[in-house]
């Protein structure tokens, strides 16, 4: 069983919006609301402003709280892929996934149920990109195992450390 | 398994059939790849064989509703004398505009007729049949709209228009109000720029915008807005006065060092002048001129934040001179000037038959001869007044200048009093409800194009229909032929299906024609320092910082910084007004689109948060901006990311829209409060040449 | 064992059930998110503290959301009108059931308080009660015809058994008051009942042996009534307690707007 | 462990009590320790067992045993 997830990299995203709109295109069928959402945030006074900007879907965890709160079980993960998806017939649109949610993933269909992300399930799973990850003109959504987005997540540390002379430490590799 | 491409593994999912493709929404043309199943478009993309790979951005994703979209034009009409558009046949429009462009031609000559285009690759048949046949000098794309100064700056600087970006071996770039990352979106050089910096390449933003280009920067210089030029200046001072630029490269490739340098320093362009007009600090400015100095290979290039003031054509040529003088160009990591794939014409017209138009383009007869397109904004006067010469008939192509240029009202008068005006779009735009003839266009889906695409080597894209046209509506060439037929040329234009002229267009390529059709696209090999051995084509053989073009034409051969055209902000008209664009819209097409509009639906004006609070006015509020010219109502955003002083509105919204279910009545027209104002040189419009004040509604 | 002692028999059985139900399915989630949404905030390492975990969610949206049920008027009005018939019916007659047993049945062992038993205040119990029954039932018919006609066209889902069980409960409930108006035709709250009063004179003109089926079908009714209340929490109904709390705390995605911006600002 | 023993017994506790408060109301119409209010009484505990028996042995919370605080901050290093 391994497991499948996205990885972001806030550097390259710009805020774009390309990964929602080709999510809406890809699963029309099945979509109501938007399953990929993108936040741009800018803090501070002109002309000390930060911005950054995170495009958002499910995250498909290991031991995804959504599955757990459910009151139907409607929510279940794909063995091979690891895959976070809900199962229409059961689920009755309470919303309890979404309160416990840390990403706000899980979003309320126009049909009444929870529609989410399914990691473009039709696609095969490690041979092409997922719909957001193949649009995105930054290539900042990567999709892949944990182990080689983590492999990835540190080389672009160590990439970046090695040049940039401010050693910045990066999140989440405290402990390395 | 054989390695599958990902289009087969997508055809195989979905049942569909891959047709290439081409983006007509913005300038860069990206190639694209349309995956149809029986006559609807399921899914789009980029082309993996190109260098944008499979991406697009988001206004070519969402562009996929324009192949399905009922409000699309599907029938030629023609505007009676209620002035209400009725519907008509094709022949009756083809033969009536045949017979009026006929009737002009001979009663005021060929010249009087002006075609205007955006960008669409179809428009070698315009050259070809209007051009060559009919006999105009004046066809002529949106360049005075949008990068007019930069064309003439890289031609006066390398002689090549169009120099683009390698940012993939950069290591630092320099961007003078460019946001590839925000409105501007240049995709395959958005991902290089990013992996350059991810490797270490410096990026520096010249912007008085927080744009989201200067949220990657790692130095911002929030400029005043218009001064570009005396930061460019001061630059120049700073790499002059320590001879740090490339002595070698200059002796050899460089014309008029010597004097650019006494002109810059006698002039006292020094950072310290720069700091009290632009507003940055001078150590600022030392150091980001040091830096670049001592940075191989950078480049530096600027857009429309410069192109907007009477201020910018020196601005750019100020730094094109330093991209020169520093030995950047042309180089891995430089501005490139692109080479063209060898594309031939579709048709082969003999030379006797082309007639010879007796005036010059109406560009000269306007005193702007140096204009690389025709100067649109001043059109309305020319032909209100006759003034070079009369002009009769106006021919738009998927352009809406009564929505994009200045002084709105100026240009429904010149509809009003022109004889002939032809529209060919694939919406009732503004433009085409004041013309008197519109002809519906197939959109990108359902017409073939052979174009040149903007990657920094040689690359033709070869698009081809996906599905059959909406309604009557027919592909621009289609069009194009059905009119020369009409006026007599039918003989040119014999061919039965676009595979044919598609064919004698890409003769010349290294590619089979076969491979060109199934790819979609052919990239040419990307050489650099070209000039080694095809040479500079400039009259001196060099790249010319003293520009000798400009000398014979009686204007300034060095770039100086004058403000005496700019338009200051003052007591009673506090705001300086910039026309943006917004990273979710182009233009007209994507106005209809629910994509798009559901992410933002109306444009608004952007303020900083403390100009609100001074006009105590919330985010959302409806407010009043007048200019000395006109004013307009629309919804104010607060945003930290404005300059104090500058109000920011996207432009290419509202006009009262009529023509879309989703695009009615939203948004607000901008464009009446700005004046024809144009750089004295180059004939661009000056957009932000505009001062406003902003009242609560 | 008389009718009295089966019914509390069955009630204690019924609540119980409920209960284990509403432990597995409610309790133990609401207990886990709670946990888990403190643990995001401790270990998440968000520099952000401005969302709490349970936001008080602002009235407009419950009511659009609930009582308006605008989701579903986009969908079709039909299935919106359904929607409103079943639940202002169900909660109007739970409610009325629930006043009517606590102050009719209960209260007069304490003190004699006969205005909802025999007081001005039984007409209008009664009448409630009759009116919220039939629109309840009508309500139901409407789903049942539309479950089985039109399921697939409008792509909904076909689960008979919950609707046919609250379908009969609704029936036995009027077939036990008519009973019960056949046994005291000198009732004086008859003209109350504008839906058991005429059942009852139909009834009366076939000549059953009602008044001894008055007790079965009351019996009858009782325990289809708790069977439908003890299998509430296993079912889909669950969303008639799930639902309330879940919505009203996401604010129809509100919530998730404001997680997907916490986590954003902790990567500022 | 997010659901502590403390939570299942109050759980438990309570509905043991509501179980008592309707035998006690029964009192009310069953007259006591008649054969009917027998039946009552068999039917509160048989009803109070299963509960018990539901509450700490079917209804395992396996699904929900311990939340692993390393995995969730995998998921947010997934967010470089």
């Amino acid at each position: 069983m391994s497991q499948y997830g996205f990885y972001f990299d806030k550097e390259k995203c710009v805020g774009c919006r390309a990964c929602e709109v080709a999510c809406q295109v890809w699963n029309e069928a099945v979509q109501t609301v938007k399953w990929r959402n993108v936040t741009c945030l800018t803090r501070g006074t002109y002309p000390e402003v930060a911005g950054v900007n995170a495009s958002l879907a499910c995250m498909h965890c290991a031991e995804s709280p959504c599955k757990k709160a459910c009151p139907r079980t409607a929510i279940s993960k794909n063995e091979e892929t690891g895959a976070v998806t809900v199962d229409r017939t059961r689920c009755v649109g309470c919303m309890l996934c979404l309160w416990t949610c840390p990403f706000g993933a899980p979003q309320m269909g126009e049909m009444g149920r929870m529609e989410k992300c399914t990691f473009c399930e039709e696609r095969p799973v490690g041979v092409i990109k997922r719909a957001c990850e193949e649009i995105c003109p930054q290539q900042a959504i990567v999709s892949g195992t944990i182990e080689e987005l983590i492999l990835r997540s540190k080389q672009v540390a160590a990439e970046r450390l090695s040049w940039d002379a401010r050693t910045e430490v990066v999140l989440g590799h405290e402990e390395e | 398994m054989s390695q599958q491409t990902t289009r087969e593994i997508i055809n195989g999912i979905r049942g569909t059939k891959t047709v290439p493709g081409v983006c007509m929404i913005c300038p860069w043309h990206c190639p694209t790849e349309n995956f149809v199943k029986d006559g609807r478009i399921e899914y789009v993309r980029g082309n993996e064989y190109a260098a944008n790979r499979t991406t697009r951005c988001v206004k070519g994703i969402s562009s996929i509703h324009s192949s399905r979209d009922k409000d699309r034009l599907l029938y030629p009409m023609k505007r009676n004398s209620a002035g209400v558009h009725e519907r008509i046949s094709w022949d009756q429009a083809l033969t009536e505009i045949a017979g009026r462009l006929k009737k002009i031609k001979d009663e005021f000559g060929p010249e009087s007729l002006v075609s205007l285009f955006h960008l669409d690759s179809n428009e070698m048949f315009t050259h070809q049949l209007f051009g060559h046949l009919y006999g105009s000098p004046n066809l002529s794309g949106h360049g005075a709209a949008c990068d007019q100064d930069r064309r003439l700056a890289a031609l006066s600087t390398f002689a090549h228009p169009l120099p683009v970006k390698d940012y993939a071996n950069s290591r630092f770039v320099m961007l003078w109000g460019a946001d590839p990352f925000g409105p501007n979106e240049a995709l395959h050089e958005n991902r290089e720029l990013l992996e350059a910096m991810k490797r270490g390449c410096r990026l520096i933003v010249v912007d008085p915008n927080r744009s989201r280009t200067a949220e990657k920067a790692h130095i911002w210089l929030p400029i005043k807005p218009g001064t570009d030029g005396a930061l460019a200046l001061a630059i120049a001072h700073r790499i002059v006065e320590t001879q740090s630029y490339d002595k070698s490269f200059c002796d050899e490739w460089v014309h008029g060092l010597a004097e650019f340098s006494e002109h810059v320093l006698s002039n006292g362009y020094t950072p310290q002048w720069a700091e009290g007009i632009t507003g940055i600090a001078k150590e600022t400015i030392i150091a980001v001129a040091d830096e670049f100095a001592a940075t191989k290979p950078a480049l530096m290039d600027g857009l429309k934040g410069l192109v907007n003031y009477t201020t910018g054509l020196d601005a750019l040529r100020t730094v094109f001179a330093l991209n020169v003088i520093t030995g950047n160009i042309d180089g891995p990591g430089n501005l490139i000037l692109k080479e063209m794939s060898p594309l031939g014409f579709p048709l082969e017209i003999p030379e006797e038959e082309a007639t010879i138009p007796e005036k010059p383009p109406i560009a000269y007869g306007m005193g702007y001869p140096l204009a690389p397109d025709l100067p649109t904004q001043l059109l309305p006067k020319a032909v209100l007044e006759d003034d070079p010469y009369p002009v009769k008939a106006l021919f738009f192509h998927v352009c809406n200048p009564a929505m994009s240029d200045p002084n709105t009202r100026l240009f429904e008068k010149m509809m009003a009093a022109v004889e002939l005006s032809v529209t060919v779009d694939i919406y009732m735009s503004e433009t085409a409800q004041l013309s008197e003839y519109v002809l519906p266009e197939a959109s990108t889906y359902e017409r073939a194009e052979v174009r040149e695409s903007m990657w920094a080597g040689p690359q033709t894209v070869l698009a081809q229909p996906a599905i059959a046209p909406l309604g009557e509506s027919r592909p621009y060439y289609e069009i194009i032929k059905g009119l020369a037929e009409k006026m007599g040329y039918g003989a040119y234009f014999a061919w039965d299906s676009w595979e044919d002229w598609a064919r004698t267009c890409t003769a010349y390529l290294p590619v089979p024609y076969e491979e060109l059709k199934e790819k979609g696209v052919w990239e040419g090999e990307l050489r650099y320092r070209k000039y080694n051995t095809d040479g500079v084509p400039t009259s001196t053989g060099k790249f010319e910082v003293y520009s000798t073009m400009f000398e014979e034409m009686g204007y300034h051969p060095l770039p100086v910084f004058n403000e005496e055209h700019r338009v200051k902000p003052d007591a009673d008209y506090p705001f300086q007004l910039v026309n943006c664009k917004m990273q979710y819209h182009c233009g007209t097409h994507t106005q209809n689109n629910p994509y798009l509009m559901a992410i933002v639906g109306e444009n608004y004006v952007e303020i900083n948060s403390l100009d609100a609070a001074r006009l105590d006015v919330r985010e959302g509020d409806l407010v009043e901006v007048a200019s000395p010219h006109a004013r307009a109502t629309i919804r104010v955003r607060t945003s930290e990311a404005v300059q104090p002083g500058v109000a920011r509105v996207p432009h290419g919204h509202g006009f009262g829209r009529r023509f879309g279910s989703i695009a009615r009545g939203r948004g607000t027209h901008i464009n009446p409060l700005f004046e024809t104002r144009a750089n004295p040189v180059s004939g661009g419009i000056s957009f932000n040449e505009c001062k406003v004040k902003i009242t609560k509604a | 064992m008389d009718k009295f002692a089966y019914f509390w028999s069955l009630i204690i059985v019924g609540g119980t059930v409920f209960l284990m139900g509403a432990y597995r399915n409610v309790f133990l989630k609401l207990c886990f998110i709670r946990w888990i949404n403190r643990k995001i905030r401790e270990e998440g390492g968000a520099k952000v503290e401005r969302l709490e975990n349970t936001p008080i969610p602002e009235p407009a949206t419950i009511v659009r959301e609930a009582v308006f049920q605008k989701r579903i008027r986009n969908r079709s009005v039909f299935l919106w009108l359904r929607h409103c018939l079943i639940f202002f019916g169900f909660t109007a007659i739970f409610a009325l059931d629930c006043i009517y047993t606590v102050f009719g049945h209960y209260f007069h062992h304490y003190f004699d308080y006969t205005y909802f038993t025999s007081g001005a205040g039984r007409a209008f119990l009664k009448a409630g009660m009759e009116l919220s029954g039939a629109v309840l039932l009508v309500g139901l018919t409407a789903a049942l015809v539309h479950r089985v006609v039109y399921a697939e066209r409008e792509r909904t889902l076909v689960n008979l058994n919950l609707v046919l069980l609250l379908w009969v409960v609704t029936l036995t409930g009027f077939l036990t008051e008519a009973c019960r108006l056949i046994g005291e035709p000198d009732d004086p709250f008859v003209d109350c009942s504008f839906v058991a009063g005429p059942l009852a004179s139909a009834l009366r003109g076939i000549d059953a042996p009602w008044h001894a089926l008055a007790t079965p079908i009351w019996i009858l009714h009782a325990t289809v009534t708790v069977a439908f209340f003890a299998y509430l929490p296993f079912s889909r109904f669950v969303h008639i307690i799930a639902a309330p709390i879940g919505r009203s705390i996401t604010q129809d995605g509100n919530y998730g707007r404001l997680k997907r911006e916490r986590v954003t600002e902790g990567l500022l | 462990m997010p659901i502590t023993n403390k939570m299942k017994i109050a759980y438990a506790s309570v509905v043991l009590l509501i179980q008592v408060y309707l035998v006690y109301a029964a009192t009310l119409y069953v007259t006591p320790w008649s054969a009917g209010f027998l039946c009552v009484l068999v039917a509160a505990a048989a009803s109070a067992a299963g509960a018990l028996y539901y509450i700490f042995v079917v209804a395992r919370d396996n699904e929900i045993v311990a939340y692993n605080p390393q995995t969730f901050l995998e998921e947010r290093r997934r967010i470089g």
